[in-house]
């Protein structure tokens, strides 16, 4: 298996980052584009950015945010407002500057040959597989999403999957768009429909894990995308750790991707999201 | 002393003239600065942030003889101008750390404090004596806030006589200079420092993490899985100045300060009230170049205030 | 038990449904939240902001048999998320305490908790001897943080055994609820809590101030007249939340919970941990009306949590 | 003696204030004027605002500045940028929105009868006697002013003082305005020339006790406004005391103006400006 989206090779670097635009996407989401020419020149599909949101504020640690798109010069991060740190983050406009160290872990892997590929995306989970989706699509793979949301407006990232993947359906907690019920509905669906090669899985803990279960009982190579709370990010302070089939490991520098049947789900995620 | 770094004039542009080097229990560091333990783990990470040959000197995380899993995920959470962790000593044993660590930080040309740790007294030893073994070790800081197994868990150094007897037993097995690093979970901080230094510590630093505690109000758990953790940051740099001035009046020692340290103003503020050196911790989380920052920041202080050497700041408070 | 307050609904807006009082030492009160003693004076300076009939409770600055002058300026420093201040107990006196406070106080609708200052353990007795003989007395809240002359300047509260002494000599005066007051500066909470429970007090309060200092890096002088101060404020909830919980698991006596609680989500945590009332300081110098947007944050979270007794609240931490 | 002016029996509320304006007016010296209809409507010369600049911030207490000016609705502070908090306050923008307590203390007292008055003001002590001189103007009190300041810049409010006042008589200490050296040079003469009842002073507390020697040495009545840090504002938390010849009292209550004659001056002032 090649890793041809390592991130191993790309060295972080600290970046003073522009905000070009940040606009409101859903209730309680928005869409940051950050000018960031170097983090964007090597970012993969799956890293993330550790963004310091304020310098004088009563909250003192970064904050990661997985990479949604790359282009030339710039960095979208779609982000959630859960408390301090996002509403911060909300409240900055074109112009402010930041600083932001990355691009930061072990992203995606897409095996060479790789012809078909599931991706899984719950609530903002969908943030680190926008620029996946778009590289697989360019590599010529084939792509289905499955995606859940509470509700219709919070399946962010709607137009960019279904302007690169061949099918894309959802499921919503309140029926307001697709299935009314769980993700791993349709998850478990497209699997059997689609036969991939790879599943790509992001959301809350639970749904991973029934994802991750779903693939290996079809027998479908999985990899996960896991949130840890983080303090530095690069792999120096062990706040992120993972219990793996090898070990504890650490989610910003081993992860945050991870082979699904490596992860010894321990409950120990971070709490659920609002 | 093993390793002796040049007493450097400080690399900072245009800083030719401010003389930071200071000496700790023989030790001359180029400058007052050291990273703390656990929070630069052992500089690797870094590397591409900050030039490691800038530091004064680079403490490890914490040994342990065996390798130690650690506690269970969530290890940290936020507090007002703070954190707190529970990351539980995680390091995969002593024989592991000379091998990966220690090999790669002979490369780096930077005095190397190694950060012990133990559950018992036994064990500080034994780590001590592997790594004996070893060049590219300039001193030992024991850290005495592990629970003491031997003892129902309290850690060894909320008293004076299980500080004493780890400080002992580490000094029994090495030349080197040892470092006690002080808890500041106790009555009278002074009264242990003084117990170390009568039981052979070449210097003392403090203050380690606070004990605290965060409770989600939402879930109604607390926020760490192991319920309680220690507090750093700048929370805790008025705790942490005021013990270092109490303990750099109670023993003969140098004493480095450490709590919150995020500006060379702060690193500033510890030399005057009586430290001799400092440790960045909680810092390098918000800037991984906090360091040398911190650097830059007593050579400018200096600067403007016609010091020429770091050393006139040491204990220089006017009370 | 002397005053009872009664047992009421909650006045705040819409949140008729939630029973907020709560039980310390026979008192009943009508929620949780009292002032912190030496952040609300004796409430007349807050008239005009906070309605006094919706505190829990209010607990005075402290008062001793003497008038003290308290320290020389500058008393207080801004730390991160925090403050110091070494006021030093300034007040006129107990008689002038009852003459100008008390009595002005009997004219508002809340028990008042008087908090006790003493250099000697008679000092404690004379003051609450005094106060005797007075009505519209809750309670006494004695302050063992402050420095035991007979025995050198430490403070009562740091060994048990002043601790205790000063409770039994303040128990054998009164039958009004004693609520001792520790000290966070030591390196066993529990252990004093036990100490003075065994010496007959009806409650605990904590945490007092840390103690800290701050330093003026272009002065070089510490920033208050004292150099020293205690710590208060957001960064030291961590820490009273640690002890608030170990006390509470130490002792059967009920616990006040106090250190940095600026909302009604903070009052919650202290709940949580086991306290059964809280007390808001530092907040009321932030907000003047910090106390009564507490209660009504504890009011908002038991509702949308479905919650209709705070007292459910209490030690309700899921770990 | 008639308090004409006091503050006692205006009482402080909390006052939702937006920024109308806020202007640099020297290097480091902003003015700043603040919608505030209900302080406005009752403050006394002399009297402060307590203002919470930040509510996120890693600082948490409120900072007092001197109203300097009155109007209908609104109320003007000036203020020089010494720290974190007059450094937010120097980002506040018109529109933005902050609480302020106040007013505050008690103000210059004029006794009835006061026919010549003599304002000294030293640095940002020009502060609070700006609405001082314009009501002393506008009862028909002569009045003339002392004013000392590091440059010439620095003599803020020279308009104010040089529309209302008989005269206005300035020391720099580089000679770019006015005699070179300090103010009590001009005060010195202003008082022997003016022949003043009454004389208000404001600045360092090394100059303003400088000048109630001078005043003392004439035999003139002086008031002096003392800065002490204060934490509450409100005279509950005995954080600002001054040593009087009565007993310790609040600066923010019982001052921050005291009659010159009771202060014991015992060097315990904030630390001297930059
Ligand atoms: C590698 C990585 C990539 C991430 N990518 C994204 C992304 O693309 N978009 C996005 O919106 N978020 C992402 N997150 C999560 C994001 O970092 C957090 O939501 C953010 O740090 C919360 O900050 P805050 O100050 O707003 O919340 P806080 O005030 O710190 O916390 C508010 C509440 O949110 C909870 N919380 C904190 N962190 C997380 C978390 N990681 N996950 C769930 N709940 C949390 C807290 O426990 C608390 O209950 C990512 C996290 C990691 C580790
Ligand atoms: C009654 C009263 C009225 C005031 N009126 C005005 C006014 O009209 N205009 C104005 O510019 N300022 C005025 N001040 C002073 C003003 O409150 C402080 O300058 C301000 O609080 C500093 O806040 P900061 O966060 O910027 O500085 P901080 O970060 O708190 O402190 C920065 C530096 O300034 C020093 N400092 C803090 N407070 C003072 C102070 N009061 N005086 C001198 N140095 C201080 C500190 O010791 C430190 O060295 C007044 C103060 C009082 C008590
Ligand atoms: C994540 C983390 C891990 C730490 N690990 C250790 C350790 O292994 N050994 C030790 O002696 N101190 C350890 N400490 C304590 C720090 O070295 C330092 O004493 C403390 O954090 C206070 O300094 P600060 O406020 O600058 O962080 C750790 C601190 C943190 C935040
Ligand atoms: C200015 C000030 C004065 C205080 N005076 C007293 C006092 O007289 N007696 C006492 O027991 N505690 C006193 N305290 C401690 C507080 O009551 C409280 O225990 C402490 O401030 C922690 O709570 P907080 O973080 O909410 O302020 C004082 C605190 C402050 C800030
Ligand atoms: S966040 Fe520090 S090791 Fe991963
Ligand atoms: S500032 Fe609190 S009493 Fe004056």
């Amino acid at each position: 298996m090649t890793c041809t989206a390592a991130g191993h090779d790309t060295h972080p670097l600290l970046e003073r980052v522009e905000v070009v635009r940040n606009d409101r996407v859903a209730e309680g989401v928005g869409l940051l584009v950050l000018r960031a020419p170097r983090i964007a020149a090597t970012v993969q599909p799956g890293q993330f950015v550790h963004v310091r949101i304020a310098a004088d504020a009563d909250f003192i640690l970064r904050r990661p945010f997985s990479v949604h798109r790359a282009s030339a010069g710039a960095v979208e991060i779609l982000y959630q407002v859960l408390g301090r740190g996002t509403r911060e983050l909300s409240m900055r406009a074109a112009g402010d500057v930041m600083d932001a160290i990355g691009p930061l872990g072990s992203g995606w892997r897409v095996p060479e040959g790789t012809v078909h590929a599931l991706l899984v995306a719950g609530g903002l989970g969908a943030a680190p597989l926008g620029m996946l989706a778009e590289v697989l699509a360019a590599r010529g793979v084939a792509v289905s999403v499955a995606q859940g949301a509470p509700t219709a407006e919070r399946l962010v990232a709607r137009d960019l999957f279904e302007s690169v993947a061949r099918r894309v359906e959802v499921a919503t907690d309140d029926g307001s768009a697709g299935e009314r019920g769980f993700v791993t509905v349709v998850s478990e669906r497209l699997l059997a429909a689609d036969r991939p090669d790879m599943v790509f899985v992001c959301g809350p803990e639970a749904m991973a894990r029934a994802v991750a279960a779903q693939a290996a009982a079809a027998g479908v190579a999985c990899q996960v995308s896991l949130e840890r709370l983080m303090a530095c990010g690069i792999g120096a302070c062990l706040s992120c750790v993972v219990t793996t089939t090898s070990g504890r490991k650490r989610a910003c520098v081993d992860g945050p991707v991870f082979d699904a049947g490596e992860v010894c789900w321990d409950g120990t995620e971070v709490p659920p999201r609002h | 002393m093993e390793q002796k770094s040049r007493p450097a004039i400080s690399a900072s542009p245009g800083s030719a003239t401010v003389d930071l080097s200071v000496e700790i229990a023989g030790l001359v560091l180029r400058n007052p600065v050291m990273t703390a333990s656990g929070t630069f783990a052992s500089g690797r990470e870094f590397a591409g942030f900050v030039d490691l040959s800038r530091l004064g000197a680079l403490v490890t995380k914490g040994v342990s003889s065996d390798p130690w899993s650690g506690n269970e995920s969530p290890r940290i959470a936020e507090t007002s101008s703070g954190m707190l962790n529970s990351i539980g000593l995680q390091n995969p044993g002593v024989e592991a750390f000379c091998e990966r660590d220690l090999a790669w930080l002979a490369g780096q040309d930077v005095p190397v404090v190694v950060n012990v740790s133990g559950h018992t007294v036994a064990d500080y030893a034994a780590v001590v004596e592997r790594l004996e073994r070893e060049r590219g070790v300039a001193a030992y800081e024991v850290n005495i806030s592990c629970p003491n197994l031997d003892a129902g868990g309290m850690a060894f150094g909320t008293a004076c006589a299980p500080a004493a007897e780890v400080t002992r037993a580490v000094r029994a097995v090495t030349k080197r200079p040892v470092i006690v690093k002080l808890s500041p979970n106790v009555t009278d901080i002074a009264e242990i420092a003084r117990a170390v230094e009568a039981a052979g510590a070449d210097a003392v630093s403090l203050i380690n993490t606070l004990l605290g505690m965060a409770i989600d109000a939402r879930t109604r758990r607390p926020k760490l899985a192991r319920t309680v953790g220690g507090l750093s940051g700048p929370a805790i740099k008025p705790v942490a100045l005021r013990m270092v001035w109490q303990v750099a009046g109670a023993v003969s020692i140098p004493v480095i300060g450490c709590g919150g340290i995020m500006t060379g103003e702060d690193a500033v503020e510890f030399l005057l009230a009586g430290a001799s050196a400092v440790q960045v911790g909680t810092a390098n989380f918000v800037d991984p170049g906090a360091t040398v920052h911190v650097i830059d920041g007593i050579v400018e202080y200096c600067r403007i205030s016609g010091i020429s050497s770091a050393r006139e700041l040491i204990g220089a408070l006017d009370t």
